[in-house]
Parts: C-alpha cells; structure tokens; sequence
C-alpha cells in the first residue's frame, strides 16, 4: 500500500528512517535544527532526534563541508544542506578536490560517504547567483555521484540510497518540486530504496524520446500530454533520476526504439547533462537516429529576475512542443 | 542589539554632526522615513503577489544607511548584500527605479534583472546589492583598491551582516585591507541575527564581532545603530582614517531588523521574544530616537513629521502605480546585459559564437 | 618579420606590451612581481614596473579575484594570476557569480574587465588536485570567455585581445607548453593581436578531422604527421584557441570537409568541451558525418600522479592515433 | 623564525618531558634523524629525475612533527599539507613506502597516484598529504568533529603554513571550531615564508599569527620549534584542553626550512640573506640542538649520534633501492581508487555507468 506524500515529506522520511537506521548518520547546515530548515525539508527532526545529531551551522559553507569530510573519512556520515546548491560556489574547494579526490590521492585508504543535498533550480524569482543548475558540473568530477530526483517517491528512495552509499553523493532537489505530492510506498511494507543510476520510463511511447531529469520531468511529461491530445505525437519520457552513475543502457534502448530524441536540461546550453547525453547518443547510438538529436536548456544568460519572464528563460511545456514539433 | 542604556557621550555636538544644517537634518530624518514607507508599500505588494523571490527589509536599521551615507563625497563608494533597499535611497536613487526592479519590470534599476537583492546605481556611487552572503566584501574591498589605484581621496562603505563574518572570503578581505592600506570601511550591520540564528549560536567572539579586526591590526569601534548622530561621528572618524591615511577600518554597528529575515520567513516569533522586538521598537527605534532628537532640537515639529511621513507615503503608493505600469522585460531581455561586448555590438563581439541556444 | 619565442616569453611580450599601452592594466597574484612568477611567466616586470603595476598577493584567491573584480568596475583593468588555475575552486564564487553575473544583475550597469590567467593542464606529476581542466567547467557561465592558445603566437596574440575586452576573459596557459617556442611577429610591424572566437587550421587535410585546443593541437599535429607518413591518413587540425566565443563556423566547415571528426580535450570525459563540440555537431553538422563524432579525453580518475604512466591518462599521439585507426 | 635568545624557561624539566625515558629520547632524536636523511635521499634522487612533480622539502622543521607527533595516543589523529614527509615518518610510516610513493610506484603508500604530497596512512591516524593551501583545515576540524561525535577522548593535530592562515577556510575552521567546542588544535607551522613571500608580506597582523585565535576567544600559544622539548610541553597543554575540555588551540610554532619551498624554487637565496639561513643552521637546528642536549643529560655520545645518522642514511638508501625496483602501476591501475563501491565491486557499483571513458 502506498500514500501520498509530499516531496518535502517524501525526502524528510527517507531523512528520519536513515537517521533511525544508522546512529552515525547526522544532518548539518544552516537552519537545519531549530528553524526546521529554510525550506521546511527537516521540519521536526531536531526535536525527534536533539542537538547531536541535527545541527545548525553559521554561514561557512566550506568550513562545515570540510569538517563533513573529514568526519566522514572517520566513519561518521554527515547529510548537508546547502540551503541552495547555489551555494556550492563558496565550498567548491572542499566539494571538488577534497570530496571527490581522497580516496584517489590516498591509493583508496581514504573514502569520503557524505551527502550533500538542497534544491538546485531556478524559476522562484531569486536571481542570478541563487539559480545555478549545477548537475552537469559535479558530475564531470570523477569520485562524486549526483542525482536528481523528479517525484517524491524516487526523492525517497534515492536519498536512502544516496545516504548508504560509501562515496560522496551530491543529491539535487527543487524548491518547485518540494510541494507536489505523489505516491510513496508504506515503509510497513519495507525499506523503499532506489538505487544510483536507474533511469526510469515515466511514460511510455513510440514516436519520440524525452529525456530529462529533476523538474524538467513534469514539464516532459505535460508536453507528452498536449503532444498526444493534440498533435498525435507519442512521446516516451525517459528520467534520468541519477546523473552519475548514469543508466546509458536506458538511454540506448530509448533511442533505439523512438530513433529521435529530445533533451531537456534546466542547464545552460554550453554544457551540462543534456551536452553530454547528446555526446553519449552520438558514440553509442548513432545508427539508430533518424534526426539529430536537439536540446531544449535554459536560455543562454545568467537567470534573470523578473517574475514576468522567468518561466520564460527555462525550459517549459510550449518551449518542448515548440521543439518536437520543428523536429517532426 | 543595543542595550537599553542610553548613550554616555552626546554625539549631536560632534563636529561632524554640528556641521549639519536644520535643512540637512530634516533630508536625513526625510530618507530614513521614506526607507521605511517605500518598504512597507513594497511588503504590501509583494503579499499580493506583484514581486517575487525574496523581499528583506530594511525596517529598523534606517540610521545605519543613512547616518553613513550622509557622510560620503563625490569619491566615496558604496556596496551591501541583498538587504539593500535602505543603501539604494539613501545614495538617491527613486523609489520609481526600485520599486520597477522589485516589480521585475523594464523600468526598474536594472531592468527587472536583478529583482530585490540586487539594486544597481553607479552613477550614485553604489555597486549592489549582492546574494551571496559576504561575496560582496571582496568586491567592497576591490572598490577601495581601485580609488586608490586610480588616485582618488576617497573611500569605499562595504555593508555586511553579522552572520557573514563566518564566511572565509570576508576574512580574507580583512587581510588584504590591512595589508594593502586599502581605504576601505567595513561595516557589519549587526541585527542580532543570520535569519533564525542569534549572533552567539553563529560566531565565536571575544568581546564583540569588531574586535575580530585586531586579528589584522586593524582600527574597530562599535557603534550604536539607533542613534544617527552617533553613526555619523564614529563612521566619520573610519572615513576619513581611510581617505587620509589609507587605513582600513571594522565597524559593528548594533542595529535590529523588525520583520522576519524575508519575507518568507515565518519563523520570526519563534526565534526573538515578542519582549525584545516591543523592546526595541519602543526604546530604539531610530526614526523615532532621531524625530525625538529633532523636535529637542527645535528643528522639527510634530506636525512637519507627521507630513514628511504622508509624503512619503505618498511617494511610495505612486511608485507602486509606476512599477505596475511599466512594461514587462521581453524573452528577447533575457539574452542581452550578458556581455558588454555584445551589448555595443563592437567589433569583438561579432566574431564566435557567444551565446548558445539551440 | 618574426622573431622566435617560447610560450612563456611571447605571454609576458604581450602582458608587457598591454602594461605599457594603458596604465590601468595591473598584474596581480601570488609570486608575481618580487619572485618573477612561480613560472617565470611575469619575470621582469615588476623590476620595469614597479610595485603599483606588478602586485604580489597572499594566498588569497577569493579575496584578491574579487578585489579585481570590483577595481575592475570603476575601470582598472586587472590580469590575475592564479599560480595554478587548479585553484579557481578557492575563489568559484568570486569567478561565477561576481564576475559572470554582476552586469547581468545590475541591467547592464556593471561591466567586469578582467582577464584571470595561469596554467590549467595535467601531465606534471602536481596530482589530483594541481590539474583541474577548467575550460568548459567555465565555458558553461555565459558571461564569462575562456580562451587556450597552443602556440607561442596565440598566446601573445590572444592575451592581448583578452586585456582589452571589456568583459571577464579567463585564459587558460599551459606549465607544459611555456618551453615551446614558435614564430612572433615582431612588434616593430605592428600591434599584433588575435580576436578571440576565431579558430586556426593548424593543418589542412581531407580525410578526418581533429579539433582540439591547448596542447591537445601539439599532439593531434604530432599524430597528424604519423597518420599521414605509416597510415596515408591525411588529417585536418582545427585548433579552437578560443572556447567562448567559439568559431562554430570553422567547426562546422571542417566536418563539411572531411565528414569525419575526433575531438581531442584533456578535460575528463563526462562534460568537457569536447561533449559541447559533438553536440554542436550534433546539432549543426549531422548530415554531413559519415560517422560518429569520437572523443579522447583523459581517463575518467582524478589525476593519477605516478611519473611512470601519467601522460597515458592524457590524450597523447598514441591514444589518438589507435582511435582514428578504429574509427576507420 | 626564532630569535636567537635563549628559551628563557627550561621545557626538558616540565612533567611531560620528565615523563621521557632515556630510550624514548633517543627514539624521538632517530625520527628526526631519519626524517633529515630520508628526505636528503629523496633529493638527491629528485635531482636524477626518480621523482616528478614537486618536493617540499621539511628540513630543519622536524622537531615540529616529531615533538608534536610523540604527545599523540591512541585516539589522537594528524593532518598537513603537502610539506608532509616528517609527519609520514613521524607517525610510524616507513621510508620504503614513502619513497616508493615518490618514485610513482605501486609499493607506494599512496600506491603512486598521490606523490610526494599526498602520504596517507589512516591505520597510523595519518590523513594526508594535501596540496590545496589550508584545504585540510576544515578535514583536520571534521576529524576532531569525528572523535567527538563518536565518544573518542582524543584529538586532531592540524598542520599549516604562515602562508596559510590568509585562506578562508582556516578562518571558517578556527570560528567552528571554537562555537561547537571542537578538540582540534591547529599548528601553524611558522617558517617565516610562504615560497618567496615573508610572513610580513603576507600576514597584517598585531602580535603574532596565533593571536588571530583571540578574535574567537580561543586559546593560543607560540613556541619555538627548534626545541623539541618546548614543542612537547606548550602542545602538551594544548592537546590536554581539546581532549578533556574539548577547545580548540592556535598553536604558532617558529621554524625555519633549509631549502627552497620546493626544489623546483630555484629563488630561496634571493629572498632570504645567506647569513639568515647560517644562522639558523648554526644556532637552532633542532637536531643538533636536541643531540647537544641529550649529550649534555649523559643520554646520547656523539659516538651513538653518528651511528644513528649512518643508520639512517642505510635506511634512506635502502627504501631508495626498494623503490626503483618496485613496479610501476599499470593503465589499468588509473581507472581504480576512485569509487569505493566499484574497488569493493558492491552491487551499488553495478548499477549504471560510473566512468565514461570512450
Ligand atoms: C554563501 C551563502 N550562504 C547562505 C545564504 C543564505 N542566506 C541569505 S541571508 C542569510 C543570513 C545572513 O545573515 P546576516 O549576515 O546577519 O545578515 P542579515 O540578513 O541579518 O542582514 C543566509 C543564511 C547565502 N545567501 N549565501
Ligand atoms: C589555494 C592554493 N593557492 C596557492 C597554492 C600554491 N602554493 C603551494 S604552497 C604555497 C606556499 C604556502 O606557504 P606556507 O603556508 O607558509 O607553507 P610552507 O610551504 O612554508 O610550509 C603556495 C602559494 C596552493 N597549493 N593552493
Ligand atoms: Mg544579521
Ligand atoms: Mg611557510
């Protein structure tokens, strides 16, 4: 039996169960505790789970992310958030060269199980330096894993797995997201975990591939609507849910089935994961495309301010319509 | 946040403050009142939903903003964090500019941009209006760097908050200030609080936040935020030590924010007693403190208050009216303010491809 | 006439010229005035300078990136050096959200000239965390240019051009490529400067296509010449130099040309310039490739330090040599 | 750089050095020994090109690591920088697996894929080896954070540079540490230079480096590290604090190094006057200094002395022989130790693509 719940609440589970499950596992970052987290997504674990093992950190996040680090490579496992993943800017040090590097420079006597998490979007109005979309540039660092999950069951699922996982996972959710509901798996029926790196086929079809991931999903999926209803295309959409380890068998079987495909990345265009899926399409599955394969990303500039555009710079439902129908 | 005592030295009679003319102070007392009216039109609009993303206000910090800024000359530079709406009129810019930019709208200081955070006004001296906390102080410090570079007898104000003390490229600013000589004047704006965490659950101090300057060598005072006068003199002091002599100053001054961190925060009650916000309302509120001072001073009356006040009001509901009817930034508004080259379509910026929708 | 210079002595020709062609040009950075540069790159300058214009720095990335960046507002044009580009993660937030968005936030009303300049390569024995490939890592920030000359001539030309832009260039160098020396023009001739955003055809050939950037062109030039002599393979070598902008032209008339394209980057393989470039081609070129767009890259690890089998993680003649033979 | 006074106290007689047995002295006097030959041997072989990248050499620093190393008990840990032999050697690592590491091999410690910066040993609580200035004070900070977290009543010993305070991460780590009661205690190693930059161009300071701590109310100390029983005594104290009262010290130790910052600075007798370097060599190197002294309390003869220096010379030479006979790691070796999952093939590590090469 499953219920509905949040994203928020979805995540804030899978948070309590690992908590519960590991003594080691610990939550840090800014207004995590007391505050009950800037956006609600540990509401109540610091008075369930007390001062140890909830902690609210000042504002630095290189030094407690380090500090996460180091305390991971001695068997504890700290969950951080970034109250935005914009902020991996001033901790990038620490995310890049110590997380993801030693293991590696220690001939793998070190290993590094952290999480970080927060939400990693754009389209709330915040500007510029607080809407970077940065999947795509974790995952070109060997050593991390990211993931990136679209619904409040593979949210669920994929932090559990995220928090048991033995190296540094970067786990990006959506302030958009964080409100819709979905069904989740009763834990009465057992632990509910989703592994790193399966995609999965949100919707099923013939005459073309929608990949995607995180928010881009829902928006895939309501173009998939509206291009069935009113244009007579099936579209199949592929979420990618983890961005590295990356399920390329999914991927492949996809484009051998539609032979065209459609990208869709809140990323800039230069770069990012819809670049290196293109990439990928293009080494493994060339032969099975009957079109090139094309991106819908946001458009190519900082994020913008205005409330009036915004949804405008991002990918959406009309600009994915727009797109499949120009492919056609 | 400041005690309940009252201030042992009389700053009024500073030299700096008895150069003020009645005129000047009522332009003073004027700013901080329209701060205030400008953020409470632009609560009410963002509650029904015609501005976006985060909106923190500035209300009962006014006498830092204005106390300081009133001591800038036509070399002195400007530069905050996203609490920015209190530095933006107080270095003269229109309610009209800033309330069009909290409306995303092509008339507002940046065109709709930036948003709330991230007022812009060059021209006037001021630099931002910056999201990242403390990413600001590299660039307040860049300001001073260049004054001096480029031979000016000016300094450069860098607002931040008492929760960015913790961020390590704040530390390295001090560094560099003290190191280089830079005439810069940093100046935290301690409100007690980085959203819901108070001062002593996000630093670790000795006597008080300032004192981290010694670290440096480096000058610091601590100044009482609700008195202008007493902001002026100790600010003046910093200034002119930075103009003059190149040397870099701390500053913490004690202030108190009366809405939660943003708007969206819900939070507020929970974390301050309702005690210590009545407390400072009644006891420190700096409009008041400065209206008080100025009636005692027989400059002001009552009735002149009472009118700045629905001036202000008045000037705030007609930028409202402006912001919502001006035009809406197009898709084709995304793509440009990117890069200055493309901007004035020179030369460079026709060779490659900068920009890469596909 | 031309003259013979290393690498590093034509970069240092160009920053000198630059520092005498306006006086808001000024060096900054750890070692640069008073030690002549950890790289000798800036030896001289500070002697015929002085301290105003040559600016020895403490370990202090973020704070004096961003105090360039905020001189550079009000009109100085600062050139910073990072001793190594390894360590723009110290300093990422000051290189992406002030530099490559404070125009954008302010409308328009900021611009950020800067140029931050230094070595960004493996194949040194510096390990995992000195040999960070930052190019499409930065490429992504539209706001920002990035540029990699190969050459000696590029390099003087490029870093002039980038001096004078009016907008952030980040100028990627080479420790493995300063002893190389090449043609200069002399500068008794004339003012000798390359726009950015124009590729050079370092080698004309029809039958494949390699395009790469940095030192990636010194090897696909060295296994052009081994393909054409033992394999009668006649290969093109387009050198991007510039990343953003990017001459998308010359991309796409060398795949008209030969139709078949290796793309040669040192980056890791996930993300990279190189998945962008396939994916323009993806994008752009598609009819006109009879086969797959292939890549070598470095091996997917962090930077492997053993002296003993580190140019093997890096793309080198071999690797591609072996990869155009299979793609055959 | 200490001046050449006298310690005006006598640290041999403080109870920690008391504690000494005449063996465990003559212990600490080899460490220190074999340290200075192991990396003179890795120079010399540097030189012959055995070794790539760079070394950073610790000489004339070592009664820092071994002074400060020989305080540590069971739950006691380590982090550096990339200066990183003497604390290798220090904590019980042996110069075959070190000097394999630095000729790229298999045999070495970090399997060749870390080099000469990166000697890790975490079954000898060694965690690195790490070349991003002041980059593993937030990870010494989170080992301490570690200890505590899981009931350990020991400490973390965090090393860095003069050059390295000025880095914002230390400034994150040093505010932590004292706010959460973190039994970390950090040591600046002070050898007066950060490659050719002196403290004095690189540091604004009041007193000292170590004062900075007094800006987070935070204990702090200098010491002069040419005197290995005053490195034992003032760390002594330090570690005591952060193991049973868990706070947190600044601990300023004066040093000096003998070569260039790396070998590749060919520089190091611009920057630094000959007579500068002499001097040190003459009055305050920590080996002959502490042979003098153990000479003088009838512990050691210069007979003993030199048979212990041979010794270590033999050791030197033979891990260098170790080393160049040891093989190199292969193609394959590149693409492992970079997962955990996949080096333990879990099933996690199955699922998906975890590398992309072509
Ligand atoms: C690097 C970074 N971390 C976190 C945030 C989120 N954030 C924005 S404001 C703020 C609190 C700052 O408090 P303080 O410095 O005291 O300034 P105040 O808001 O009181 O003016 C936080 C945590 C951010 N914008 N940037
Ligand atoms: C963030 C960063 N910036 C610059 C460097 C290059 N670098 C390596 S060591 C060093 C000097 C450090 O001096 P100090 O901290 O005094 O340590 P010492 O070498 O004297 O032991 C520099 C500039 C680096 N590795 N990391
Ligand atoms: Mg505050
Ligand atoms: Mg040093």
């Amino acid at each position: 039996m499953s219920r509905t719940l949040t994203y928020r609440e979805a995540l804030r589970e899978g948070l309590d169960e690992e908590l519960a499950r590991d003594p080691n596992v610990v939550i840090m970052g800014e207004e995590v505790a007391q505050y009950n987290g800037a956006y609600k997504v540990t509401e109540g674990l610091w008075k369930k789970w007390g001062d140890k093992r909830i902690v609210d950190t000042p504002i630095s996040e290189a030094g407690f992310i380090g500090m996460g680090i180091g305390a991971s490579m001695l068997g504890v496992r700290p969950v951080m958030e970034l109250m935005f993943w914009s902020f991996h800017s001033v901790a990038f040090d620490q995310l890049v060269s110590n997380a993801a590097c030693v293991r590696y420079m220690s001939g793998g006597l070190c290993n590094c199980p952290i999480v970080v998490r927060g939400p990693a979007n754009g389209g709330t109005g915040v500007g510029a330096t607080h809407s970077h979309i940065p999947e795509g540039l974790f995952a070109a660092f060997p050593g991390l894993k990211v993931c990136a999950p679209a619904t409040p069951a593979d949210a669920k699922g994929l932090i559990k797995a995220a928090i048991r996982d033995n190296d540094p996972v970067y786990f990006m959710e959506n302030t958009l997201l964080y409100g819709n509901s979905g069904e989740v798996p009763d834990p009465a029926e057992g632990d509910f975990v989703i592994p790193l790196g399966v995609a999965d086929l949100k919707r099923e079809g013939t005459d073309i591939s929608l990949i995607a991931h995180g928010r881009s999903v829902i928006h895939a999926l309501a173009a998939a609507e509206t291009l069935q209803n009113e244009h007579g295309i099936n579209a199949e959409v592929l979420d990618l849910r983890s961005i590295r380890p990356l399920d390329v068998d999914a991927i492949i079987k996809t484009v051998r089935k539609t032979n065209r495909v459609l990208l869709i990345d809140e990323s800039k265009p230069f770069g990012g994961v819809a670049a290196m899926i293109s990439t990928i399409i293009m080494e493994n599955a060339f032969d099975y495309l009957d079109a090139p394969v094309q991106r819908v990303c946001s458009i190519d500039a900082p994020a913008i301010y205005s409330p009036h555009i915004e949804a405008e710079q991002l990918p959406n439902p009309r600009r994915i319509i727009e797109k499949v129908l120009a492919m056609a | 946040m400041t005690s309940a005592n009252p201030s042992p030295l009389d700053f009024a009679s500073s030299p700096i403050n008895q150069a003020l003319t009645p005129g000047r102070k009522i332009e003073l007392f004027t700013q901080m009142v329209r701060i205030r009216r400008f953020e409470q039109a632009g609560l009410k609009y963002y509650q029904a939903g015609k501005i976006g993303g985060f909106l923190h206000l500035y209300i009962g910090q006014e006498a830092v903003a204005v106390g300081t800024i009133s001591l800038g000359g036509p070399d002195d530079h400007f530069i905050t964090a996203y609490r920015d709406h209190g530095h933006a009129l107080a270095v003269g810019m229109s309610m009209n500019e800033c309330m069009a930019e909290m409306f995303g709208k092509q008339t507002g200081c940046s065109k709709g941009k930036g948003g709330s955070m991230h007022f812009f006004a060059p021209d006037k001296n001021f630099w931002g209006g910056h999201g990242i906390v403390a990413g600001q102080t590299p660039l307040g410090l860049g300001l001073a760097y260049g004054l001096k570079y480029l031979g000016k007898e000016g300094c450069c104000l860098c607002y931040l908050g008492d929760g960015a003390v913790n961020q390590g490229a704040f530390h390295e600013s001090l560094n560099l200030a003290a190191l280089f000589d830079i005439p810069v004047v940093f100046v935290i704006e301690n409100n007690g609080y980085s959203m819901g965490t108070s001062q002593e659950r996000s630093s670790a101090y000795g006597g008080c936040l300032a004192q981290r300057g010694e670290a440096y060598g480096m000058e610091w005072d601590v100044i009482d935020g609700s008195d202008i006068y007493e902001v002026r003199a100790k600010t003046h002091i910093a200034m002119e030590r930075a103009r003059r002599e190149f040397k870099p100053t701390l500053l913490e001054i004690d202030t108190y924010r009366y809405y939660g961190h943003s708007i969206a925060d819900a939070n507020h009650k929970k974390y301050r007693t309702p005690e210590e916000i009545e407390n400072y309302k009644q006891n420190h509120d700096p409009i008041n403190v400065f209206r008080r001072k100025l009636v005692g001073e027989g400059i002001l009356t009552e009735e002149e208050a009472a009118a700045i006040n629905k001036s202000a009001q008045e000037e705030a509901a007609a930028s409202v009216k402006f912001a919502d009817e001006s035009p809406a930034p197009t898709i084709a508004d995304i793509s440009t303010d990117v890069y200055w080259e493309s901007d004035n379509q020179t030369a460079a910026s026709k060779i490659g491809r900068h920009f890469f929708d596909s």
